[in-house]
């Protein structure tokens, strides 16, 4: 394994805003919902490819407290709009496709570690899988627009839950698109098209969203194949500003010692090498700090 | 307003006249009665983007320990019905960090400070303890008890009255007489009142009221527990009444005499105004968000403010009045005929 | 369905292949695992308007004394975060009553029924168990331990092992060899396996789990106590967690072998065939509707007819295969393995 | 005191039915909302002017679990539709009234005792307190179908909380309107125009809902005059449906003897001077069972 080309280090933290944001449309996009929000103090220039928005869904009666976060598709600063992709998965997301047009949310934007765009144009693959897509048109312009080149391959289970694929094609011509299914594209995984897409254009950068055993696969390509990996995670998150610590997964820093680290705050957009995919749901020894769990054999009564 | 209403005979006054400030204890009143509860605000950096740290009554820190803690794999947190479970395991970078990389941020953003500590056993306590006196900020130090204690097979210091009170008296010994420690009870126990006077006789400054209630969740569709911890401690609006009822018995006790009245910090579930003022009139002197903040991180202002409003409308000049409220009988309501309006 | 799923590799069966009865010890086996809790269905009538009775597992009564008792004065009730605070305070006309003018009609209308009873002395647990026996319909006797006694200063009977052992005993010595008894637990203890280790060695044969957990609320405009009782006991979603926590905690005790196996009844929070599955996963033989009737009283058919469903999904061909899975690893899961499918 | 009308016994129950009903209108009266459901299983010929409903209102992820309590106004089996009169009150009833056409809750109705009419035609007033006076056209209507004769007296705190005053005065010539701040009518309590009200057709019958203190001084002056009382009260419920017993007030028997009865079965509606209007709210020491209630004192750890 080499690296042609050393891991980049800017990351983008902008102050996010909370705003209660009225939602200006609604509407489904194969199986998933585009949601449009009136948030002109969360849509400014500041917004990058890979920032999120941490939504609370409900009023005051409803029991699903805790915020969902979505990777922003867009943001218009003209139109004062955040767009996001999302979909049906639990009882919150449930409860947000029954939402109609001038219903409010209150949105936390933008929030976490952008993808980079430093270090001169890049030459980039842009991997999405399902709606991983969502921030991939927004960097492939932003890239685009530094004067880069950019690839895409796109994957999803069925042709449903592909997304973006026009939004590609009008970017670049080099688009793979991959279902697991066939329903459209190739069948297979993006992991597939992947090694081609990167010689398409002689990557210098592999970006990728989607799920984790996608992204861990992307990393082992790009890297083997000297590019860097940059990928979004998803980690379950209960509040998506950095506070209640729920978000973390193991990541090596840069002194070799593996942490714990807030995909909220340090991601989610992680240096894929630097990402312990294979240690995540799991209490990695080496880790700073675990020691300090065994003393005592873990307990039914173990609290928080 | 009901004709049941202790003081629906009295004009509202202007809220720009309420006297906010929360005594919690000889060595220390605060500016107001509204805390973030240990471990829903980290040390304060994120949150500061949504509420100024100086304007809090005191920010709760997460809880430290002598030694940095990587905390439980994940998942780590699960919703449950107005509520949550979570089993982030004490996660941590230890006293050392906190000593130099927050609490001199912490203090330059002019937060005032009570620090959660913890240990696997008690020395372990009163070395985190130790740490703190004369520490810039910190204006007290809350000993979260609720957590195992290894040389008791791992049985919760909070879950035994001498566990409790051997913690206690060493954080009060090693704070040295400076630092306020009040300890922090689980609502797990047969009978909290207990726990309460171990810790109050162990000299306490005062009890913070309640920590997660011991809950689990199980994922129906891999059929294992939702959380890699299997259990977690359940939170949010789900356990108010749980919690009113804590500070209530224990408020309760100590006005009939049987455990030494000190300040009690309310917490569990608060979500507005109207919950953080259930917990002071049950007998909580402040009150802690905790769960609350994770939905809406700009709350704690808005709580402060609407209490300040629902003094003065039910003609409370001040909040230490309110305190209690709930256990005096509308005829016997000294304390509100003590009140000039 | 998940990758980590441990039934992934196995064809759904055809809903009405589920085996759904559900075997609650040696002496009872119910048609299916869905019952009422007790005190939320009445002695059944209303229910029976929306829920044929003998559609049910079973009608757990509301707890029924030697004597009859007015309960609670009003305000008995309060709503909480997804959850109720009640004070009923046991309201009933008493065994008489029930013997007579209850039973006759529930074994008409085909209902199984398992009488809860309680007592303030022991004794009078024994005298209602006693009255029990060989009437029509009864299928079993729960001993509701979860309420005070006189002998020990109104300390809830479940609170203490020696007295959970001292009710469970009267009952089953009053009971006679035919009818099973199940101890109803309260959640409010330091550690329900102790309690529950005190029932089953006086010889129950099975334990109701969980009884609601001690909350109160606070009116904020009236400053008194929402209930007139003052505490309450908090039910509904709202305490999930901490039931199917208090039953995965003692059928654990059971599987390692610290307490004696028998079966468990799961309620607390169960408003759906979701939620009765989280509970069988976690240890429970049957399973209890209570708060969730009074929003939806047509709820126990659902919750069996989706629970059949869902088994039929997950390929488990029978109820009592899916009861604790929830603690086998998918790698050393002989139960799963030994299912035919 | 004398009774020229012995007390009327026959109650009327029927079967209640359970069905998610559609809204099809909701609309603000005064203060109050006007809720119309689609239901024709609830909307027969067997509901009663006294009968009640029973909402559950909000979605799989609401945290308000219980029913909410509303008197029907009127339910008309040809449209196949129920209507409601509610006020915003606490955590529900402020959902509700955000609800829009279309949307569906789930109602449960007929339920309870409902205003008697049998003994022969009645000449009846009919005192309604704020949206007390929600059953009282159909009340009327009924009474009148049957030969009889009615009076009103409504009363509320502002004239923005009175209801039914057109109807009632297109149903009798004999109408009084009293308001706590004189905004319309006569200022004042519905127990000043009653003595006239009563005089005015000789009054047989006094049926009443509203405020608690209210049918209590109702009650008194009813039977002062030698009418019976029926009141329709109003007692925190849970369920609606009798499960729960929270509902309960002290209600005198036949046989002398108190009991807590439910109010959502043995009432809504009860003969006035069977209940025990000063002990609502207390455990009166001769009410059955309540011995039992003290050979300890009350613990705060007594559990329900
Ligand atoms: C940085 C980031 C970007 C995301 N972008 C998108 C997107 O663009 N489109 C999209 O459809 N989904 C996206 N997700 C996933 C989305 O957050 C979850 O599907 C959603 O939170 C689930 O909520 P629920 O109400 O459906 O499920 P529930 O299970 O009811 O959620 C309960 C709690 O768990 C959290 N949670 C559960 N599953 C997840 C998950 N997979 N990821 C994060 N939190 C979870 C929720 O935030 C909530 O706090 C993203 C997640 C992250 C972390
Ligand atoms: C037989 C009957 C008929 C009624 N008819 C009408 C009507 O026509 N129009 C109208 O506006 N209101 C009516 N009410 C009152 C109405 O039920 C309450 O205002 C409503 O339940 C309050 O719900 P909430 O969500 O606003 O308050 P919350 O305080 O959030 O309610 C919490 C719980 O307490 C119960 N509750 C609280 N207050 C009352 C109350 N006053 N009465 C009964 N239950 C209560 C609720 O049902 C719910 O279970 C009637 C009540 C009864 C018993
Ligand atoms: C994610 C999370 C982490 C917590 N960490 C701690 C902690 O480190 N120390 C502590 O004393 N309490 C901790 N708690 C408990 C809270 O401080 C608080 O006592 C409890 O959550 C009840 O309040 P709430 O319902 O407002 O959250 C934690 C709670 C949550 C939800
Ligand atoms: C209104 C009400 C009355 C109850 N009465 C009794 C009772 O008489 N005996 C008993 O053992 N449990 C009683 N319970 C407790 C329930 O049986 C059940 O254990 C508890 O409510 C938890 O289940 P749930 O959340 O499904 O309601 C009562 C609960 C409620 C809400
Ligand atoms: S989601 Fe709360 S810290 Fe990341
Ligand atoms: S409201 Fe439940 S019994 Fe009447």
């Amino acid at each position: 394994m080499e690296t042609r080309h050393p891991p980049r280090t800017e990351y983008h933290h902008v102050p996010p805003t909370q705003t209660v944001a009225v939602i200006r449309r609604i509407e489904p996009v194969g199986a998933y919902h585009r949601l449009t929000l009136d948030a002109p103090a969360a849509a400014t220039a500041d917004v990058r490819p890979g920032h999120f928005g941490a939504l609370a869904i409900g009023g005051p009666t409803s029991a699903t407290l805790l915020r969902r976060a979505f990777s922003i598709h867009r943001a218009d600063p003209t139109a004062g709009t955040v767009e996001f992709i999302f979909a049906e998965h639990g009882a919150g997301t449930r409860a947000l496709a029954r939402h109609h047009p001038g219903d409010t949310v209150d949105l936390i934007a933008p929030l976490g570690t952008p993808f980079p765009l430093d270090g001169g144009p890049q030459r980039a693959v842009l991997v999405g899988g399902g709606y991983g897509s969502a921030p991939m048109a927004t960097l492939a312009e932003a890239i685009l627009a530094r004067g880069g080149q950019v690839a895409f391959v796109l994957g999803a289970a069925t042709a449903d839950r592909l997304f973006g694929v026009a939004e590609a094609r009008a970017l670049s011509p080099h688009v793979h698109v991959v279902t697991d299914d066939g329903s459209a594209g190739e069948r297979g995984r993006v992991t597939g098209p992947l090694p081609a897409a990167m010689a398409a254009i002689d990557a210098t950068d592999v970006h990728s969203c989607g799920p984790m055993p996608m992204l861990k696969a992307v990393t082992t390509l790009a890297t083997a194949a000297g590019a860097r990996s940059h990928t979004a995670v998803e980690e379950a998150m209960a509040c998506g500003t950095g506070l209640c610590m729920s978000c973390v997964l193991p990541v090596t820093g840069p002194d070799g010692v593996t942490r714990f680290l807030r995909s909220c705050t340090s991601g989610p957009v992680f240096d894929g090498t630097t990402v312990r995919w294979d240690d995540t749901g799991t209490l990695p020894a080496d880790l700073e700090g675990a020691a300090a769990m065994t003393p005592y054999a873990p307990k039914e009564t173990d609290p928080a | 307003m009901s004709p049941r209403h202790p003081t629906a005979h009295r004009d509202p006054i202007d809220p720009a006249d309420i006297d906010m400030s929360a005594p919690l204890g000889a060595r220390l009143t605060l500016p107001n009665p509204v805390l973030t509860a240990s471990g829903c605000a980290g040390y304060g950096r994120e949150l500061h983007r949504f509420t100024p740290l100086h304007e809090l009554g005191a920010l709760t820190t997460k809880t430290v320990m002598p030694y940095a803690r990587s905390g439980r794999a994940t998942p780590r947190m699960t919703e449950t019905p107005s509520g949550m479970l979570n089993s982030i395991g004490l996660q941590g970078s230890g006293i050392d960090h906190l000593v130099t990389d927050e609490l001199p941020w912490l203090a330059e953003h002019g937060a005032r400070v009570l620090v959660s500590i913890a240990g696997e056993r008690t020395e372990e306590f009163a070395e985190t303890a130790a740490r703190l006196a004369g520490q810039p900020g910190v204006v007290g130090i809350e000993a979260n008890i609720s957590c195992p204690n290894v040389a008791d097979r791992g049985l919760v210091f909070a879950c035994d009255p001498d566990a409790s009170f051997a913690a206690v008296r060493a954080v009060k010994a090693a704070a040295g007489p400076d630092l306020p420690v009040y300890a922090k009870l689980t609502p797990d126990v047969t009978r909290i009142t207990d726990i309460a006077a171990a810790c109050t006789e162990a000299g306490a400054d005062g009890l913070s009221m309640i920590n997660t209630v011991l809950g689990m969740a199980i994922d129906t569709h891999t059929f294992r527990p939702s959380l890699a911890g299997v259990t977690g401690g359940l939170s949010g609006p789900a356990i108010r009444p749980v919690a009113v009822r804590c500070v209530y018995q224990v408020y309760a006790a100590m006005r009939s005499g049987t455990l030494r009245p000190v300040p009690l910090l309310g917490m569990g579930g608060i979500a507005s105004a109207r919950d953080a003022l259930e917990f002071i009139l049950a007998g909580a002197s402040g009150i802690a968000l905790g769960t609350a903040l994770f939905r809406d991180p700009s709350l704690p202002l808005k709580v402060r403010d609407d209490l300040r409003e629902t003094l003065a409308r039910h003609a409370i000049r001040s909040l230490a009045d309110a305190v209690g409220l709930a256990h005096h009988q509308p005829e016997d309501d000294s304390r509100l005929r003590r009140t000039p309006v």
